[in-house]
């Protein structure tokens, strides 16, 4: 029982109870706040993994910008609770079973599969550094990256062209 | 040392509870959020196999998963805020206009 | 560095299309406030759109970016496809915003930047880069469905859509990142060398079949289907209907050609999702009083067809002489289908009138009288969706019926064949409405002047081309009929 | 030899005479009609004639000639192919003859009638037909004649169309006479079946040396003379298939003479006379053929006894007399059954007529019981009927006399068996010259029932009496043919015969000689047994007393068309109507028809609901189809987990 | 002639161009679109006459043959062919049209252009199906002609015609998919849709096909085509689609549609798959048997004069397919002609029937009743056409009914016992019907100033009658010319079986020998 080991389950157990409360709370601020909180022990998961630059991109662009993004629209809404209405009966009945059935599906499969167990441990052992990652970026991964600027600028347009008041 | 397997059934558990967050939560955004902690559990996912595999280009994925999820956020928010103005709700049940 | 760029300026030919869209939408972005007429903004948009499909002739064939991309004729097809259909939803839009006083820049630029998306899947070799493709179609869609920000239903569309899509996103990156992890990469090329045996390559193909089965609206991933598609503006609807389904279709035919483990896993996938595909969208639409809505289940049933011939590739070898006409089955059918659905989704838009109040059935009684050219127009794409002879449909489905008997799946094809049966009940119950009920005056007569000269265009062209294709498929054919081998030469 | 080698111009000349009325006679004077009806009948006639001259000239050789293909298929043909032999030389004169002469009385019977020309026509084209029947050289073309004349029948019958009774009369006509066909049909294919030809001079010669079967064993030959015979039934009103004939005298009374009486009916014994080779060796058949037409003559006789409308009488007279032609085939005395169907179709068309001339003279009246006392007022027509009824009663030496003394003579002679179908038939002589006197005496004696201020009884005119008078002529001398034959001279009838049905004929030795003059004694004094008889009854005058008990039962014929109206008729229209239209068509199968399309939109509006609308649900629907593709992508793998239970 | 190289292509796209031509005229112009419709078709109808002369008399095989590349793959061809069964069912077709023209002359008053362009893409249709060699192009031109016919039912029609049209394009639909299906699987099989080399392949034992899979094959096209014909029990679309449509339509549909059936079956089903036609034919023999007496017996009953009509076809077509199922040369040939009359016969019954609506508006035989009085020509040919139709000597039904009886008693006495009392019940409903119309006094006020024939009528009729008397009395004009097909088709069937051909009998009448053996097999039965 190494350090490493104790760390990761207790940032595995902070995530899970973190998601856990995303679902339970009532209010959609607690929510984000809770999801807040999984981004948080995911990044300090993606540190004991050794990499830290996606760790830091994790709090600040995710932790950071979007979950801003969220809780000002829920400020902007000013939603209040949710009322737990139960319209759809098939969301009620087979909703959770079904959830927790692919999930089990899903965790199944991985722990039995032969290559999941062959990997070698995820550790700071193989740690990567910023420059690798960047020189990837822009060599090998040019083309999507580029993509992706276009794309943010179809969320830029979506923003103006959605959220813009009638005129 | 921390097994990968662990790394990934913890993105699966994550995966899953995002799945439930989804068909469980009523609030128009908290479902949203349901959506990036599903982001967050692939992204663990990434991480685990890249570092495991010592290849960093998965890392260069999370971050592209990242950048797709700023952009999704901000078009969906951007729905959120027409839907919540078109009809004074954020409860996605009551958002049942197209149906049969 | 000096060969560097010369790799990179190779390269770029091999995207062309893609930068010209995403140049011209942003061009569009930029002229907007100079350019005050629709008109000029719809030119340019249109000049786009051409251009991106005309470049694909100075594209070069073969990979690049280090192999995420293929450039071949298999992706050459679906650029022209793409582009020619965004070209005329361009076209068949400019009369809607007018009517209902959108603003087109934006619409226009999301339109190209959508089937910039929907080219980055055609020729991506590897799967992320095809996920970003994927979102930049997807977005650009979930802001298009909900462009008519007054309308309810526009909202109500667009929020479906973005959540369930997402939803999947979801899944579908899931499983890319399984697929890296057992692959160690998410090369198309380099998942085909890994052991099909593999649970975990298995679940992978799985997420990304439930991923991509929800963008092809595959039985019971269909659901979402007939709401987004009545709710979204009928432009892009018929946008919707025909791109980023066979843009999907282009990527999963990909990973068919290349991944053999997949065609193992996939191939009583797609005969069962096949099977309720079918019937979902025909028992679907056979109930319908709303023709939007009774041509989006119709567009579910296509798709159920499309997978029939997909269950013919996934069960024959992809060495065997067999699969090339499949491929074809597929290619043809995506075009025609693509073609008749915008054409017939224009005519909807026409004819539903100011914030198309006038789709019900009742609402296109004695259209053949009212609006002759439309009906006429309308009954043409409906005979070819209804699969009769001398129209393009016709020879989509005979081609798919011939590769499901090649391999032998006959009571595949049977079960198509009563779908057909059913389907030509509701195809052919439209046309009777319109050609042999009385008008009974529901439509005010100012909703009902003909066609405004571009739509009129638009169905004009997607009829002959229709008409074309049924009288002389070899052509086209020619074209499909090559590329699969240069797929499976890869 | 000009005519027998353009042997159609006899038949053809009626033809043109029926359409040249048909087409443009309804903008002519009667005058032009008859005249080109009576100028083509006569000329057929006269051909015909002129057939027989040559025919005989050339030592009678059988003269057969085929004029053109009909129907040609594979092996089989059928030409329009017409023969002439002495059966033919007889057939032919009587239909022409006797046809000719009631085309003079139509003339005068007809000639306040709508439709005159209508009537020509049909009566032109009906002798086109009969002609066809007698000369077809090969089954298939007799059949054309055969169900010309029924159509020909129908039209005439249905004559008077504005009356339902007539109409159902002649639907009837037809409809019983397809009855018959059917098995007619039957029998060709089957000879086709056995001998692949329908030619007569080819079956026979094939059917000559046959063995013929046992009795009691139903070969083809027998089952093929048996359905020929069911036809035969059909058209000569034997039973069962004679009730359409009583009916059929709703048409104009010249058409019963000719159609009903003389020509049409008499069909039936032709094809079996024509078909005896066949016969001869179909003991079976043949006595199938005896015992119905012995049961009809003394069945029809029966009921001819109480009938009380003039015609009707005779129509079952004609029904009995009938059933003697078959008894004679049926005993191999075809020659006189022959013989017999000349001389009744003198007599019985000298009756009709002379019946439709009293009915003329009485305007119209029908009902014997509003007659009485004729005599004196029509003289001719009462000494023609009289003529008539000695001879059908069978007194010497009126023609009957002779032919039907044959006929009972070759029955007698028959083994086995015989002396029964002898009594029946002495019997229903006996029960022929009562019904027949009967008549005499309702019509012509005792007081007047009928009132003179409506009814003005004036005698016929020329072109209707003359007719009457050459055929009491006829029915007086018809039967002298066989005259010598008593004082052992050659019976000629018989011998001209005889190159057709050659040894068919039961030949009579001279021990039958003397038998032969008892027996034709017997049968005087049965026929004046019922002369008496009737006397005994009418001859004073009498009341039309109410009938009941057997007097009913035979007034209304046994009730035998109410029979088939409960057994047949009704409760095949109600199944047709109540089961067959309503439930299976309209019910079952339409109504699975629009089930299935109904059972589909149902499904369609189960499968619609699905689509609740609600965002929730469709995201579980896609776990559905999540958990849906893992079963099915891992179920290699599931498969042993679940059932070997290990991962 | 110059046209004789494409005489074919000539007589299946003339309409086509003549409807296109159509299309220009002013919809307004009434008088001119009929003419023009008029002259079109006539213009076709002397052209297939052509075809009597190119078609050579006592050989199989196919004539004024046209062959182009169309599609390479699949290797669909444009493969034209005409031989002695098709020659007649064309020149049929294009024989009804300019009288259906002139039949709906006064009949149709609305839409008048679109009628007529429908009635000619109808003719491009059917006889495109009849003179295709190639399967594709069969299937084709049979999907074709659907849309036309639905929609002079549909739009023309009467009461109910919207659902008879759905009805019937659904229920011919269905049918024909399958058909689609059984096409490509044999394509699948032998690599071609030319009908004559799948058919050499198959009889050169080329390609083998297991009786399963050949039954179900023969199936699929079969249900299709029985679908058309229609045999019993897939008949109950055409009493809707024939008490729909307008007269016109009729006399297509009843004259031409459903022959369409029956020649698929002799086309497809015999020579394609014998076998399974061998297997089959006792159960569909029982079902065509069905279909005669209770068609008949239905018509015996019904209240409507063209639903009365409508089932007589189903009795009439029920001999069609019980002499090609019988498998004799004589059969078949009196199948074939039996189609031939049955076109002119019913054609013109539903002509008249027309004619009677047109100045009555109904159907119901209670509205009518002594007609004879005020319209005797019309009755006159209602009652000839009626004897024809019931088979009477000298007219063209005898001819079909008798020799497919007569060829079918050969192989299976039973059958044509049981068919033959169809004979007698057509004589039933046939008179019956006549009767109540025509017969008795004049019950309704209304019919007694109802208008004879017209002229236009006259001719017509006329026509038709003189056909069906021809037809009557010199059959061998038509039976010498399809003899041949008939024989090559019982030929592949069966060239085992020794069909009645073989020996005749009376060929040495005297010789002894031969009639003993004939006598022992008298005494054997």
């Amino acid at each position: 029982m190494n350090a490493p080991l104790v760390i990761f389950f207790v940032l595995a157990a902070i995530a899970v109870l973190g998601a856990v409360s995303l679902i339970v709370q009532r209010h959609p601020i607690h929510s984000a706040l809770s999801l807040i909180v999984v981004m948080v022990a995911l990044a300090g998961l993606y540190l004991l993994m050794g990499a830290e630059f996606v760790a830091a991109v994790q709090i600040i662009v995710y932790g950071g910008a979007i979950m801003v993004l969220f809780i000002f629209v829920i400020m902007l809404l000013n939603a209040g609770e949710e009322e737990r209405t139960n319209f759809s009966k098939l969301a009620l009945y087979a909703g959770i079973p079904l959830a927790v059935a692919v999930t089990g599906l899903i965790a199944a499969a991985l722990v039995n599969s032969r290559v999941a167990a062959a990997l070698p441990p995820a550790g700071p052992a193989t740690l990567t550094s910023t420059r690798t990652l960047s020189t990837l970026l822009f060599t090998e991964f040019v083309y999507p990256f580029e993509l992706t600027s276009f794309l943010i600028l179809v969320a830029i347009l979506g923003a103006i062209v959605l959220a813009q008041r009638e005129n | 040392m921390v097994p990968t397997n662990y790394y990934l059934l913890l993105s699966a558990i994550l995966f899953g509870l995002g799945i439930v967050a989804f068909v469980f939560k009523r609030n128009i955004i908290t479902i949203f959020m349901a959506i990036e902690l599903m982001l967050n559990a692939v992204n663990l996912a990434f991480v685990a196999f890249s570092q495991a595999r010592g290849k960093p280009d998965g890392e260069v994925f999370v971050l592209f998963v990242i950048i797709v999820a700023a952009a999704e956020a901000a078009v969906g928010l951007g729905i959120i805020i027409l839907t919540a103005r078109n009809r004074r709700s954020l409860n996605v049940e009551s958002v049942n206009l197209l149906k049969l | 560095m000096e060969s560097l760029n010369q790799v990179m300026l190779q390269n770029v030919f091999h995207v062309l299309p893609e930068l010209v869209w995403c140049g011209f939408g942003v061009l569009l972005m930029l002229l907007q406030p100079f350019l005050k007429s629709r008109q000029a903004l719809t030119f340019l948009a249109m000049i786009g759109a051409a251009a991106g499909t005309l470049v694909t002739f100075s594209t070069i064939a073969g990979s690049g970016f280090s192999g995420l991309i293929q450039f071949d004729t298999f992706s050459l097809f679906f650029h022209w496809l793409v582009g020619l259909i965004s070209f005329l939803v361009i076209l068949a839009s400019d009369s809607y915003l007018e009517r209902e006083g959108l603003d087109g820049a934006e619409f226009y630029a999301l339109i190209l930047f959508a089937t910039a998306g929907m080219g980055v899947l055609a020729s991506a070799q590897e799967l992320l880069t095809a996920f970003i493709g994927l979102e930049m179609s997807s977005i650009a869609s979930y802001i298009l469905a909900g462009y008519r920000r007054d309308s309810i239903k526009s909202s109500e569309s667009a929020m479906k859509y973005f959540l369930l899509g997402s939803f999947a996103t979801a899944f579908f990156l899931y499983g890319i990142a399984l697929i890296y992890g057992v692959a160690g990469s998410t090369n198309v090329a380099a998942i085909a060398d890994v052991s099909p045996n593999s649970t975990l390559l298995r679940l992978g193909l799985t997420l990304i079949l439930v991923g991509l089965g929800f963008k092809v609206a595959a039985a019971p991933f269909q659901i979402w289907t007939p709401d987004v598609y009545e709710g979204a503006p009928t432009p892009v609807t018929a946008l919707f209907s025909a791109g980023p389904k066979a843009a999907t279709f282009a990527l999963l035919l990909r990973i068919f050609s290349t991944v053999h483990a997949a065609t193992d896993f996939w191939f009583w996938a797609f005969w069962i999702l096949a099977v309720l595909t079918m019937f979902a969208g025909n028992l679907g639409a056979i109930v319908q009083n709303n023709v939007k809505r009774m041509l989006a289940y119709s567009s579910i049933a296509h798709a159920g067809y499309t997978l029939v011939a997909f269950a013919a590739i996934s069960f024959v070898r992809p060495d065997a002489d067999a699969v090339a006409p499949a491929y074809a089955a597929v290619l043809f059918y995506l075009a025609s289908y693509a073609l008749v659905s915008v054409g017939a989704f224009t005519v909807v838009s026409e004819v539903g009138g100011q914030g198309e109040r006038y789709l019900t059935y009742d609402d296109y009684a004695g259209l053949g009288m009212r609006q002759p050219f439309a009906a006429a127009a309308l009954s043409l794409f409906l005979l070819s969706l209804l699969g009769l002879p001398i129209t393009a449909g016709f020879f989509g489905k005979l081609y798919i019926f011939t590769a499901a008997i090649k391999s032998n799946l006959v009571w595949l094809a049977v079960l198509m064949a009563a779908n057909s049966v059913i389907g030509a009940y509701y195809y052919f119950r439209l046309i009777v409405v319109m050609y042999m009920r009385e008008y009974k005056g529901t439509v005010p007569a100012d909703a009902s002047k003909g066609l405004s000269p571009t739509a009129a265009m638009v169905v004009t062209v997607a009829a002959l081309i229709t008409l074309y294709l049924g009288l002389a498929p070899n052509h086209v054919l020619g074209i499909v009929l090559t590329q699969p081998l240069m797929l499976s030469a890869r | 030899m000009p005519i027998l080698e353009h042997l159609w111009i006899i038949p053809l000349l009626p033809l043109l005479g029926s359409a040249i009325n048909g087409l443009l006679g309804w903008k002519w004077p009667n005058k032009i009609v008859h005249s080109v009806a009576l100028g083509s009948t006569g000329l057929s006639f006269a051909c015909a004639l002129e057939a027989v001259r040559e025919f005989l000239a050339n030592g009678q050789q059988t003269f057969r000639k085929e004029f053109f293909d009909w129907i040609v298929a594979g092996a089989f043909r059928a030409g329009f192919d017409l023969q002439f032999d002495q059966l033919t030389v007889v057939m032919v004169l009587v239909v022409t003859g006797v046809g000719f002469l009631i085309h003079i009385y139509s003339t005068g019977y007809m000639a306040h009638e709508e439709g005159y020309f209508r009537f020509f026509s049909y009566l032109n084209l009906f002798m086109f037909f009969m002609l066809i029947l007698v000369l077809a050289a090969n089954f298939v073309l007799l059949f054309v004649g055969w169900e010309g004349v029924g159509l020909c029948s129908y039209l005439l019958i249905g004559f008077y169309f504005l009356k339902k009774s007539a109409t159902n009369a002649g639907n009837k006509a037809f409809i019983v006479n397809r009855i018959g066909d059917f098995g007619f049909m039957l029998g060709m294919f089957l000879l086709f079946r056995t001998f692949h030809t329908l030619d007569f001079a080819a079956i026979f010669a094939q059917a000559g040396p046959l063995p013929a079967e046992a009795l009691g064993q139903f070969g083809v030959l027998t089952v093929a003379c048996i359905l020929l015979f069911v036809g035969a039934t059909g058209k000569s009103a034997q039973i069962p298939l004679y009730v359409w004939l009583p009916d059929a005298m709703e048409g104009p009374t010249p058409v019963s003479a000719l159609i009903h009486a003389a020509t049409m009916v008499t069909a039936g014994v032709y094809v079996v006379a024509r078909s005896h080779v066949l016969f001869t060796h179909a003991p079976t058949a043949m006595y199938i053929v005896a015992i119905i037409g012995c049961a009809t003559a003394f069945f029809a006789a029966t009921i001819g006894l109480v009938q009380s409308d003039i015609k009707k009488v005779l129509a079952y007279s004609t029904v009995s007399q009938l059933g003697y032609m078959f008894l004679g085939c049926g005993v191999g005395a075809f020659g006189a059954g022959i013989f017999h169907l000349m001389t009744h179709a003198f007599f019985k068309a000298l009756l009709f007529l002379s019946a439709g001339s009293v009915i003329h003279a009485m305007g119209g009246e029908q009902d014997m019981w509003h007659m009485g006392g004729l005599a004196s007022k029509i003289k001719v027509t009462f000494w023609c009927m009289l003529f008539g009824t000695i001879a059908i009663a069978g007194f010497p030496p009126f023609a009957a006399f002779f032919s039907k003394d044959a006929i009972l003579f070759a029955a007698f002679n028959h083994e086995p068996g015989g002396k029964v179908l002898y009594t029946v038939g002495l019997l229903a002589a006996v029960l022929t010259s009562f019904y027949m006197f009967r008549l005499i005496w309702l019509t012509f004696f005792g007081q007047k029932r009928y009132d003179e201020h409506h009814v003005h009884v004036h005698e016929s005119p020329l072109n209707m009496t003359v007719p009457l008078m050459i055929l009491a002529f006829l029915s007086l001398t018809g039967g002298w043919f066989a005259l010598p034959a008593f004082w052992g001279g050659k019976d000629y009838f018989a011998e001209f015969l005889s190159p057709v049905f050659g040894a068919a004929e039961t030949a009579a030795g001279e021990t039958a000689q003397s038998l032969e003059h008892i027996l034709s004694f017997v049968a005087v004094a049965a026929a004046a047994v019922g002369l008496a008889v009737a006397w005994r009854m009418y001859a004073k005058d009498v009341k039309h007393g109410k009938s009941e008990g057997l007097h009913k039962l035979l007034y209304n014929k046994y009730y035998v068309d109410e029979l088939y109206h409960v057994a047949i008729v009704a409760p095949l229209i109600w199944i047709s109507r109540n089961v067959l239209w309503k439930v299976v068509d309209v019910g079952v199968i339409d109504g699975t028809v629009n089930g299935i399309a109904n059972g589909t939109t149902a499904v369609g509006n189960t499968v619609r609901q699905t689509q609740s609308g609600n965002t929730r649900s469709y995201a579980v629907w896609v776990l559905v189809g999540a958990v849906v593709v893992f079963g099915i992508i891992f179920w290699p793998i599931l498969r042993p987990a679940l059932f070997e239970g290990m991962w | 002639m110059a046209l004789n190289g494409h005489l074919l292509t000539f007589l299946v796209f003339f309409p086509a161009a003549g409807a296109l031509a159509l299309l220009w005229l002013r919809g307004d112009d009434e008088l001119w679109i009929r003419r023009f419709a008029l002259v079109v078709s006539g213009i076709e109808f002397v052209a297939s006459l052509l075809m009597l002369r190119a078609v050579p008399i006592g050989q199989s095989g196919y004539s004024l043959e046209e062959f182009a590349k169309w599609i390479p793959s699949p290797a669909i061809n444009y493969h034209m062919g005409v031989d002695g069964i098709s020659l007649f069912l064309v020149i049929l077709t294009t024989f009804l049209t300019p009288i259906c023209v002139l039949a709906s002359w006064k009949g149709v008053h609305f839409r008048i252009k679109e009628f007529h362009v429908m009635l000619l893409l109808l003719e491009v249709g059917v006889v495109g199906v009849f003179l295709s060699l190639d399967m594709f192009l069969f299937f084709l031109f049979w999907e074709i002609m659907l849309i036309p016919m639905a929609f002079l039912i549909g739009i023309w029609g009467h009461d109910r015609r919207i659902y008879a049209a759905v009805k019937f394009v659904i229920y011919t639909m269905a049918g024909s998919i399958l058909m689609l299906v059984g096409i490509i699987w044999l394509y699948n099989a032998t690599g071609t849709f030319d009908l004559p080399t799948i058919q050499a392949m198959i009889h050169s034992g080329q390609l083998q096909l297991s009786e399963r899979s050949e039954t179900i094959l023969f199936l699929a096209f079969f249900v299709a085509f029985a679908i058309k014909v229609p045999l019993f029990p897939l008949h109950t679309w055409l009493p809707d689609a024939h008490v729909e449509a307008p007269t016109a339509g009729s006399i297509i549909l009843a004259g031409v549609l459903l022959k369409m059936g029956t020649y698929g079956m002799i086309r497809f089903c015999l020579p394609l798959f014998p076998e399974a036609s061998h297997r089959a034919a006792p159960y569909v023999a029982v079902l065509a048997i069905i279909g005669i007496i209770y068609g008949a017996l239905v018509a015996l009953v019904q209240p409507n004069l063209k639903k009365l009509v409508a089932y007589s076809s189903v009795s009439h077509l029920g001999f069609v397919v019980l002499g090609i199922f019988a498998f004799r040369e004589i059969s078949m040939q009196g199948a074939v002609y039996q189609m031939l009359a049955h076109g002119i016969s019913t054609g013109a019954l539903f002509l008249l029937v027309g004619m009677l609506h047109d100045r009555r508006h109904t159907f119901e035989i209670s509205d009518y009743g002594g007609l004879c009085i005020p319209m005797p020509r019309l009755a006159a040919f209602f009652l000839f056409v009626a004897l024809s139709s019931m088979g009477l000597p000298m007219l063209n039904g005898f001819v079909g009914e008798f020799l497919i009886l007569l060829g079918t008693y050969q192989a299976h006495w039973h059958w044509a016992a049981w068919a033959a009392t169809g004979v007698i019940l057509s004589a039933c409903y046939l008179l019956w019907s006549y009767q109540r119309v025509f017969f008795g006094e004049v019950t309704h006020q209304k019919n007694r100033q109802l208008e004879d024939t017209s002229a236009r009528e006259n001719w017509m009729l006329v026509a038709l009658a003189v056909v069906i008397l021809w037809m009557g009395v010199g059959s061998p004009f038509f039976t010498r010319r399809f003899a041949a097909p008939c024989k090559a088709v019982i030929e592949q069937m069966n060239p085992k079986v020794m069909h009645e051909a073989a020996v005749p009998l009376m060929a040495v009448p005297q010789d002894e020998v031969h009639a003993e053996n004939l006598a022992e097999r008298l005494a054997a039965r």
